[in-house]
């Protein structure tokens, strides 16, 4: 009979086989679809903004860990999802240095500094991507043209595009050219779209210019719903930011449909809201959460000073997220505290 | 109660030493700061007339028809006597907040120059509009607030079409171009009441709109 | 301007804290808890707007007329100092409640340069009467904004993993930067 | 002499106003994104406090202990205005970009907090000693991390281009955000030193 | 000329004015409170920056006299007011100077453990949980609560398994002794004299106790039997020296045949204070 | 039949085919028990025998005054060899009488009558006595739930509310263990007429068998003896449940919501909503004590797990070490594979370091796992996927709970519910980073204990 060498623990003594690692990595699975099409729409070098980007992301948080003698955590792959989502979010012409600037302020100051994976009280990849604007803001809103998307002449002169210190491939993202004061007839016309049906398939299947995390509302949503079906994220907060976002754009005198089919709104609803370590974790806060996030972003884009307010409303967002965690079901059981309920009461739930 | 009247007139013993030295040192450095403003007021206007030998403050009979701009004071620039034109502070918002330019307006209603005197914008953004170094059209060197010379009022004012925006800060320049317009049509609205008539300008009313201006633009520029 | 426009800037766009480093001192030391922070902040809301019901006149109508705007420095915090004192005194005798909840943080207010800024600002500004007690409103709730939001910050990372260099007030700055940045998505909101 | 000494040195590290004992941090963030801004206000934080000191470790035994407050305040105001008028008239340029925070130095915690521990306890002498360590201690840390933000946010250090003509600036250290994280990472590593030389300090003892 | 006249007598009238109104206001609105408040808020520098986490000097004040805060909290005054303000609370802190002693000398090589524990690695935990890690109900846990509770860095938990006092550092708060959930701390006057048992194995069985740690009292008794001073009886299974006959001989800690015998002034507090010696047996 | 079920909860691997269609065995020849004298959740028991002394099977030897106590039986006739702490099932040091069975007579000898070596009880019959009789019946048989929590069953059964349901616990939920689905089967007929017992001694005019889906067999096994149930002719309503195969949805309180659809309040009893839970074990024990007069001196119990190569379902007297069951063949382990042993079952087991700990009346179980079962997880930070809030069925928010004890925030932790959690570890089982919460909560709800009864002195 061994006396020594046997386990002592408090029970449970079974664990569930779902693993960090495995939800991280599903999550860059979903990715897949949104970052190929990425790839196929801006080539080379929005492939190499992902990968400098993926691979700053892990080597910072590789290199910060070892300083501090903490234990190694690229393994669980959170870091990857972390590069992959900031290098999305960006304009595939961005810098790669940028990029690796980006991903490595993202994953020390905003995550590890912290103390590291669930930590963090602000969304990494999005603080990447507004400290870059901040820092840089000319190169992050500066867009190119997806290949193989011709712009009519005219559309390029009426747009005055080729003005100042910008360069010609310069292009402009739906979001961008609403923000300028033009109508959605206008962005129609940019893309050579006749109707504004036609105008709304466009962009939900993907052509026109802006960040990988927003050309295809298709794929990005087909990636969504497989985290969805695979239990990684629940519906709520999609829900509520997506129903949101249309009901205030709607409100606030936009085409609900078009801010919906625009920017950064589904790519940050299915897998940047949905954050773990960021979202509230009860489901009464985290409708407030996802409503507050479709709020701030209609009122970004409708009054603010940027076209596109998700990566805002996102972090704003996550700061009220410790007081939306008090927003908890009741408990099994609850008895109201003032007055003990009567059992009959109870069970009328 | 008498504890309190000493403590009183502790306090104010005290009070009465500070606040004398500190008189003495208004005293001194009184004339000096008004020296200053005056001064940097003074240095803008000649920089925008430098003719001009006198300049007239006539502050109180200008006002903006814009509510958002609010002018501030302007002056009447002068030599030998003869008015030359008109030089107008106005306060309006832009990005970081209140911004203040100096607009020179020519009797002949083009702009003589423009001068930031506060803009408190981004640094390397917003604030590039007043950075001598940072050129909207590098070829010729004209910097943001440059560009508006020779600019006649009736000109349109579209920006990124008819002014060229600083990169990545078009609410800057729309509101700096907000400020500039509507300074300069304050300022031409007053040349009007005062019957100045510009010795040009009959003829110029109505040719210089339109596409023309932009391109006698860069020559008024040279010309000041 | 009008009134909404002066607070909301205040409050939002032009934080306080986060965007302008004011009080800074209590906003580190009194964020522990989030409670704790939001009767600092009530306590500050109140004082700044005595404050400044009791110094724009005296500036307007006192200093102005004799001459002695450069008295501003002194007689402001002078006029605040003894405000805090006789509020201290007169709650503590006369609404014990009151100063159990709020007074015990009035005197750190004194030196809260929040609020002699506001007074400040609004001579600066040339704000009217109203429009500065309005913005006297905007700033402090401002700054009760960013105390309970970093108070929650806080609350958020007891048992978190920080790095032990960063331990305890490196930390909450760094947290406040981040905060910053959110903030930054009102900027250019209100033109 | 070497008590003198040392009262000077508390300030500069030890008991350095801005990384040990964390305060008057406002203008420490608000005015530090040049070097010019940060030295100015570093000095004219070290002038008030200098002469506040001076002052009231003078008066201090004619000072009623119950009014010592309001009197306090009225010489720290009375030194705080004339370093405002003095800019106001000679330096117009630094007033502008510092604001309001050369008004503030008067509610600034270190003064009132260093001239009720130290001066109205302490001769004259000790007093100026005190007064520009820490005035100093102050001074350095703003121009330390103005040179930081101004080098990574301008490309430059007191206004001298000190970057590779290709280096962007990063905007961000700046802005308000960077000024915070700047400080933030400047604690973080004057507690580090402060180990560092409490440990050394140890092992030679 | 006219501005310093007239700026003299508006600073003259204003502050005669608040001074008296101060002045007034004081006496009219006076409340009663402690005066050890009064005295230690006198210590304090009134900047009422906040810093020290209370709201303003008074607010830390009170807390400190009330024994709710530490003493060293201010950071505006610096350690000279910390000083200040310990000496006038450190007065009655008590005349004697305690320090702790460890009850258990189980370390990792000494005393069997009962198997490997995976969970929250605190000693009350694992207390929960296995009962005890180690075969000895009795045994230190060895997962440091009372390092962690210990706010002077007196304790460190050492490579053999058990926490290590630096009686430098220990100012006898007591913390340890109430964190530990075997309770095997106490506190004795710094600098004592006497024998002590460093075991607290209250099992009666000596195979039992045999079998689960090599360095236990067995309550053989023979440190009872041997005291030419007659100072040791059993309490409890525990033997307990009797202080004021104990001469500090020594020949309970020669005769203890686990080496569970040791001398506070030497053992304990005193060069050789590496527990336990067993290698010279 | 419809399958109830409540919200939350898990689905661990059942792992219960190694054992489920094993019989149940009866081990014979026991030479040493190690009894326990408190087995009961309650105040402490004194023992009524000395060293030396013989005891009778079913004698008793240890009781105490008071409500809150359940005497307990020698399991065997023998000598009492030692009364001394030895470990226990919860690993703590207990008291224990040590009773070593009298040797086999010698050639020659005469064996002794059985009546020498038994000390049971006349029989009673619960449903012509009162019920005080029937209540001093169920106490003087030594009964407790054997569910788990070793509760005193008279107390259970004498609420002091009405009680419109008794439902017999044969979720049987925890992973492995199968000795509940062995009774129910083989012995269905006393499964009833310990509902119809448990029924009468409540007044209660419903009764309900629970089982979960995984036992769905078991159902018209049950459905005929209910049938079949004098009980039920004579008009007694039981009836069979079927609930969904989830963890934990033997927890009482899951199991009255799946059934009736009520809550029991926070803080509250079964009774509160007009419940009495028992589990098998307890039910078959209370037959025999009315029909034989037998107390509980033995029990039923599962012993499997990846490092018992045989698995068995087994009853052994109470006290028998579970290594004598070993021993004698009942079972079998690798002692190579062996990485861990359990006393209960795998989410609320105790993990104890031998196996040579007795068997208990709360004991259901031991598992025997091997090293890769065994495999544990030191923690990760909480990654704050949820996945425990989900979980948790009792809707409490473990991630949020466990950052309220770790922060010593035990005001807030009470709360948001600390006292409320019923320790079923559900929400560690689920979690990803491997959080050792309810280990957390188990060392929280005992510091918050002291702290409301240091606070309670306090206030005195
Ligand atoms: C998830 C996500 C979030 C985004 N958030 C923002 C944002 O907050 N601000 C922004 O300017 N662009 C954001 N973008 C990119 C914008 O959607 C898009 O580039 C914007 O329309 C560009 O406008 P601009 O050219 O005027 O900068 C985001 C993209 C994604 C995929
Ligand atoms: C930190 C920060 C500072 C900014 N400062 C200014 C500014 O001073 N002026 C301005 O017009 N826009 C400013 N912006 C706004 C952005 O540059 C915004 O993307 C821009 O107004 C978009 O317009 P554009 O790219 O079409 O010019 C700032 C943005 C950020 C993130
Ligand atoms: C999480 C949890 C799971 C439980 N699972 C079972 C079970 O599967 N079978 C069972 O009989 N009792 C189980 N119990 C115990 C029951 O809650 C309850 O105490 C028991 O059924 C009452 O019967 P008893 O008093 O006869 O033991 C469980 C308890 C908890 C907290
Ligand atoms: C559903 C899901 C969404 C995620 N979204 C983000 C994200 O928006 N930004 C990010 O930096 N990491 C994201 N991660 C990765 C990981 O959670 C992140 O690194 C943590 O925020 C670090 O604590 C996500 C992970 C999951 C499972
Ligand atoms: S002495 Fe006590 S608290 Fe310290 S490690 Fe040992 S068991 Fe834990
Ligand atoms: S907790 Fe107190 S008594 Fe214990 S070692 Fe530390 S200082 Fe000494
Ligand atoms: S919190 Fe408690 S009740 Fe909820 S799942 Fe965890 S152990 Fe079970
Ligand atoms: S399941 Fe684990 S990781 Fe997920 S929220 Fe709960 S404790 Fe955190
Ligand atoms: S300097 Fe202390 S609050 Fe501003």
């Amino acid at each position: 009979m061994p006396a020594k060498g046997l386990l002592l623990s408090s029970s449970p003594h079974s664990f569930t086989p779902v693993s960090t690692p495995k939800i991280m990595l599903s999550v860059l699975i979903a990715l897949i679809p949104a970052s190929a099409y990425g790839v196929y729409l801006y080539g080379f070098s929005a492939l190499a903004l992902i990968l400098v980007s993926m691979a700053s992301a892990a080597a910072a948080e590789f290199v910060f860990r070892k300083l501090i003698k903490a234990s190694t955590t690229v393994a669980d792959f959170s870091a990857l999802v972390t590069g992959l989502l900031l290098a999305l979010t960006l304009p595939p012409s961005t810098p790669l240095w940028m990029g690796a600037l980006g991903a490595a302020f993202a994953i020390i100051v905003a995550k590890e500094f912290f103390g590291g994976l669930g930590a963090n009280p602000l969304n990494p990849a999005l603080i990447g991507r507004a400290f870059l604007l901040m820092s840089f803001p000319a190169s992050i809103t500066t867009w190119t043209l997806p290949q193989g998307l011709v712009v009519g002449p005219d559309a390029i002169s009426s747009l005055s595009l080729s003005q100042g210190a910008v360069d010609a491939v310069t292009a402009v993202t739906p979001l961008g050219l609403i923000k300028s004061g033009k109508t959605l007839a206008d962005v129609g016309t940019y893309l050579g779209t006749h109707s504004d049906g036609e105008l709304l398939k466009q962009l939900f299947l993907g052509f026109h210019s802006g960040s990988m995390g927003e050309s295809s509302i298709l794929l990005i949503t087909l990636g969504g719903l497989f985290l969805l079906g695979i239990g990684v994220i629940q519906w709520i907060i999609p829900a509520a930011v997506l129903g949101s976002t249309f009901l205030f754009s709607w409100i606030l005198g936009m085409n609900p449909l078009f801010s919906l089919f625009t920017g950064g709104i589904a790519f940050g609803a299915f897998f940047m809201a949905t954050d773990y370590a960021t979202r509230p974790l009860t489901p009464k806060g985290q409708v407030i959460f996802g409503i507050g996030i479709g709020l701030i972003t209609a009122v970004i884009r409708k009054f603010g000073g940027f076209p596109e307010g998700v990566t805002y409303a996102i972090l704003i967002m996550n700061i009220a997220t410790p007081f939306l965690n008090k927003m908890r079901v009741k408990k099994y059981g609850f008895v109201p505290p003032v007055k003990p309920a009567k059992p009959s009461k109870e069970a009328a739930r | 109660m008498k504890g309190t009247l000493k403590l009183g007139i502790t306090l104010a013993l005290f009070a009465v030493g500070a606040c004398a030295s500190l008189a003495v040192v208004y005293t001194v450095t009184k004339p000096q700061i008004e020296a200053q403003d005056q001064l940097a007021l003074e240095a803008s206007l000649r920089d925008l007339f430098p003719e001009g030998e006198e300049f007239e403050d006539i502050s109180a009979s200008i006002s903006s028809a814009n509510d958002a701009v609010r002018i501030s004071s302007a002056f009447l620039a002068k030599r030998g006597g003869a008015p030359l034109g008109l030089a107008v502070k106005a306060a309006g918002p832009s990005y970081g907040g209140q911004a203040v330019l100096l607009v020179g307006v020519e009797l002949n209603r083009s702009i003589a120059g423009v001068r930031i005197l506060e803009l408190n914008d981004t640094a390397g953004l917003g604030a590039n509009a007043k950075n001598p170094g940072y050129y909207v059209d590098k070829a010729n060197k004209v910097t943001f607030p440059g560009q508006f010379a020779g600019k006649f009022i009736t000109d349109p004012f579209v920006v990124k079409s008819d002014v060229v925006a600083i990169t990545a800060s078009t609410i800057t320049s729309t509101s700096l171009t907000t400020i500039v317009k509507a300074a300069a049509e304050a300022g031409a609205l007053w040349l009007e009441n005062s019957a100045l008539a510009p010795p040009a300008d009959q003829n110029s009313a109505a040719s210089y709109s339109g596409s023309a201006a932009s391109e006698s633009a860069p020559e008024a520029t040279g010309g000041n | 301007m009008d009134l909404a426009k002066i607070f909301l800037v205040a409050l939002l766009v032009n934080n306080v804290v986060l965007m302008r480093f004011l009080a800074l001192c209590s906003y580190v030391g009194m964020t522990n808890d989030v409670g704790q922070s939001v009767g600092m902040g009530f306590a500050v809301t109140f004082v700044t707007v005595l404050a400044t019901a009791a110094t724009w006149p005296i500036y307007h109508f006192l200093l102005v007329p004799m001459g002695l705007t450069f008295l501003k420095i002194l007689v402001f915090i002078l006029v605040i100092a003894s405000l805090v004192q006789l509020v201290e005194f007169y709650l503590k005798k006369n609404i014990p409640g009151l100063y159990a909840a709020m007074g015990i943080y009035l005197p750190l207010i004194t030196t809260n340069c929040a609020i002699l800024a506001v007074t400040f600002e609004n001579i600066d500004y040339g704000y009217s009467f109203i429009q500065s007690i309005v913005y006297a409103v905007g700033v402090s709730l401002g700054y009760l904004l960013a105390m309970v939001l970093l108070a929650g910050v806080r609350d958020r990372m007891k048992t978190s993993p920080v790095p032990k260099f960063l331990q305890g007030t490196p930390i909450l700055f760094i947290a406040s930067s981040l905060l910053g940045v959110a903030f930054m998505g009102f900027s250019g909101l209100i033109k | 002499m070497k008590s003198l000494w040392k009262t000077f040195k508390q300030g500069i590290i030890y008991e350095n106003p801005l990384l040990m004992l964390m305060i008057g941090l406002c203008s420490a963030l608000a005015v530090t994104s040049s070097v010019a801004n940060g030295l100015g206000m570093g000095l004219a934080m070290t002038f008030v406090l200098l002469f506040s000191e001076i002052v009231i470790s003078i008066f201090r035994k004619v000072i009623p202990n119950s009014v010592r407050i309001p009197i306090f305040i009225i010489i720290i105001a009375a030194f705080t205005t004339m370093v405002d008028l003095v800019m106001k008239a000679y330096f117009p340029d630094l007033s502008k970009s510092m604001g309001v925070f050369i008004p503030l130095i008067v509610v600034n915690c270190i003064i009132m907090g260093r001239v009720e521990a130290f001066a109205s306890k302490q001769g004259v002498l000790p007093a100026i000693f005190d007064s520009l360590g820490m005035g100093l201690g102050y001074t350095w840390v703003m121009v330390a991390i103005s040179a930081v933000r101004e080098l990574l946010g301008n490309g430059s250090v007191a206004g001298i281009p000190l970057m590779p003509a290709s280096f962007q600036p990063i905007l961000f250290f700046i802005l308000p955000p960077g000024g915070f994280l700047v400080f933030g990472l400047f604690i973080s590593f004057n507690i580090w030193l402060k180990g560092r030389m409490d440990k050394t300090a140890k092992e030679r003892a | 000329m006219s501005v310093i006249l007239i700026t003299v007598i508006f600073a003259a009238i204003l502050a005669f004015v608040l001074g008296i109104a101060l002045g007034f206001f004081q006496k009219k609105f006076h409340v009663e409170r402690d005066p050890k408040i009064d005295e230690v808020r006198a210590a304090l520098p009134g900047a009422n920056c906040g810093g020290c986490g209370f709201p303003g000097c008074d607010g830390y004040a009170e807390a400190v006299a009330t024994g709710r805060a530490l003493t060293t909290k201010c950071s505006a005054g610096g350690a000279s007011t910390a000083e200040a303000v310990s000496k006038i609370m450190g007065v009655d802190a008590g005349a004697e100077d305690l320090v702790t002693v460890l009850l258990c000398q189980g370390t990792k090589d000494l005393a069997v453990s009962k198997g490997d524990y995976v969970g929250i690695k605190t000693c009350r935990a694992s207390k929960l949980s296995t009962g005890s890690v180690k075969a000895c109900s009795w045994g230190c846990q060895g997962l440091g609560d009372c390092v962690a509770v210990c706010k002077f860095d007196a304790l460190e938990m050492g490579d053999d398994g058990l926490p290590h006092v630096n009686y430098d550092n220990c100012t006898g708060c007591g913390m340890c002794v109430e964190e530990c959930p075997q309770k095997l701390f106490t506190l004795v006057p710094r600098g004592k004299k006497g024998s002590i048992v460093l075991c607290s194995n209250r099992n009666v069985i000596k195979a039992n106790v045999m079998k689960t740690c090599k360095t236990g009292c067995i309550k053989c008794e023979i440190c009872v039997k041997q005291c030419p001073e007659k100072c040791i009886t059993m309490v409890n299974g525990i033997p307990v020296t009797d202080y004021d006959k104990c001469t500090s001989c020594g020949v309970c800690v020669q005769k203890c045949p686990t080496h569970a015998y040791k001398l506070l002034e030497t053992d304990v507090m005193g060069e050789k204070k590496k527990v336990p010696v067993l290698a010279e047996a | 039949m419809a399958v109830k079920t409540f919200k939350g909860g898990a689905h661990p691997p059942e792992r219960k085919e190694r054992s489920s269609a094993l019989a149940i065995q009866r081990l014979r020849e026991v030479k040493l028990v190690v009894v326990p004298v408190n087995q009961h959740f309650g105040a402490p028991l004194q023992p009524l025998v000395k060293v030396g002394d013989s005891v009778k099977r079913g004698q008793k030897i240890a009781d105490a005054e008071g409500r809150m106590t359940v005497p307990v039986h020698a399991p065997i006739a023998g000598v009492v060899k030692k009364i001394e702490p030895r470990t226990q099932s919860n690993n703590s040091d207990g008291s224990c009488i040590i009773i070593e069975a009298l040797p086999p007579p010698a050639e020659g000898q005469p064996v002794p009558a059985p009546e020498d070596l038994a000390d049971f009880m006349p029989p009673l019959d619960p449903f012509a006595c009162s019920k005080e009789e029937a209540l001093a019946r169920v106490r003087a048989a030594g009964i407790v739930g054997m569910g788990g929590a070793g509760f005193p069953a008279h107390v259970k059964l004498a609420p002091s509310k009405p009680i419109a349901l008794v439902i017999a616990n044969g979720a049987e939920c925890e992973p492995f263990l199968t000795i509940d689905e062995r009774s129910l089967i083989e012995r269905a007929d006393d499964v009833v007429e310990g509902v119809a017992i448990t029924m009468k001694i409540v007044n209660a005019p419903e009764g309900v068998i629970a089982v979960e889906e995984n036992k769905v067999h078991a159902v018209p096994l049950l459905e005929k003896a209910i049938a079949a149930s004098p009980r039920t002719r004579a008009g007694m309503k039981i009836r069979v449940q079927l609930l969904k195969t989830k963890y934990p949805q033997g927890g009482e309180k899951m199991l009255i919501t799946a059934i009736t659809g009520k809550e029991v309040p926070s803080g509250g009893l079964p009774m509160d909503v007009g419940c009495v839970v028992q589990n098998i074990g307890t039910l078959l024990a209370m037959v025999e004590a009315f029909k034989e007069g037998k107390p509980l001196i033995e029990r039923g119990l599962t012993i499997s797990g990846g490092a018992c190569t045989k698995p068995a379902n087994v009853i052994a007297p109470i006290g028998t070490p579970v290594a004598d069951i070993i021993a004698a063949g009942l079972a079998q382990v690798d002692e190579e594979k062996l990485g861990m042993v359990i006393y209960g079952g795998p989410m609320m087991g105790v993990a104890v370091p031998n196996y040579q700990i007795p068997v208990q009346k709360n004991t259901s179980g031991v598992l025997l796992l091997d090293t890769i079962e065994s495999k544990h997880y030191d923690e990760e930070t909480c990654i704050r996927c949820g996945r425990c809030m989900r979980a948790c069925s009792c809707r409490l928010s473990p991630a949020l709970l466990a950052v309220a004890v770790e922060s010593g925030d035990y005001k807030e932790a009470e709360k948001i519910g600390l006292l409320d959690c019923i320790e079923c570890g559900t929400c560690s089982f689920v979690c990803p980073s491997h959080r050792h919460l309810v280990q957390r909560f188990r060392v929280g709800k005992q510091i918050l204990r002291a702290l409301k009864q240091k606070e309670a002195q306090n206030a005195r």
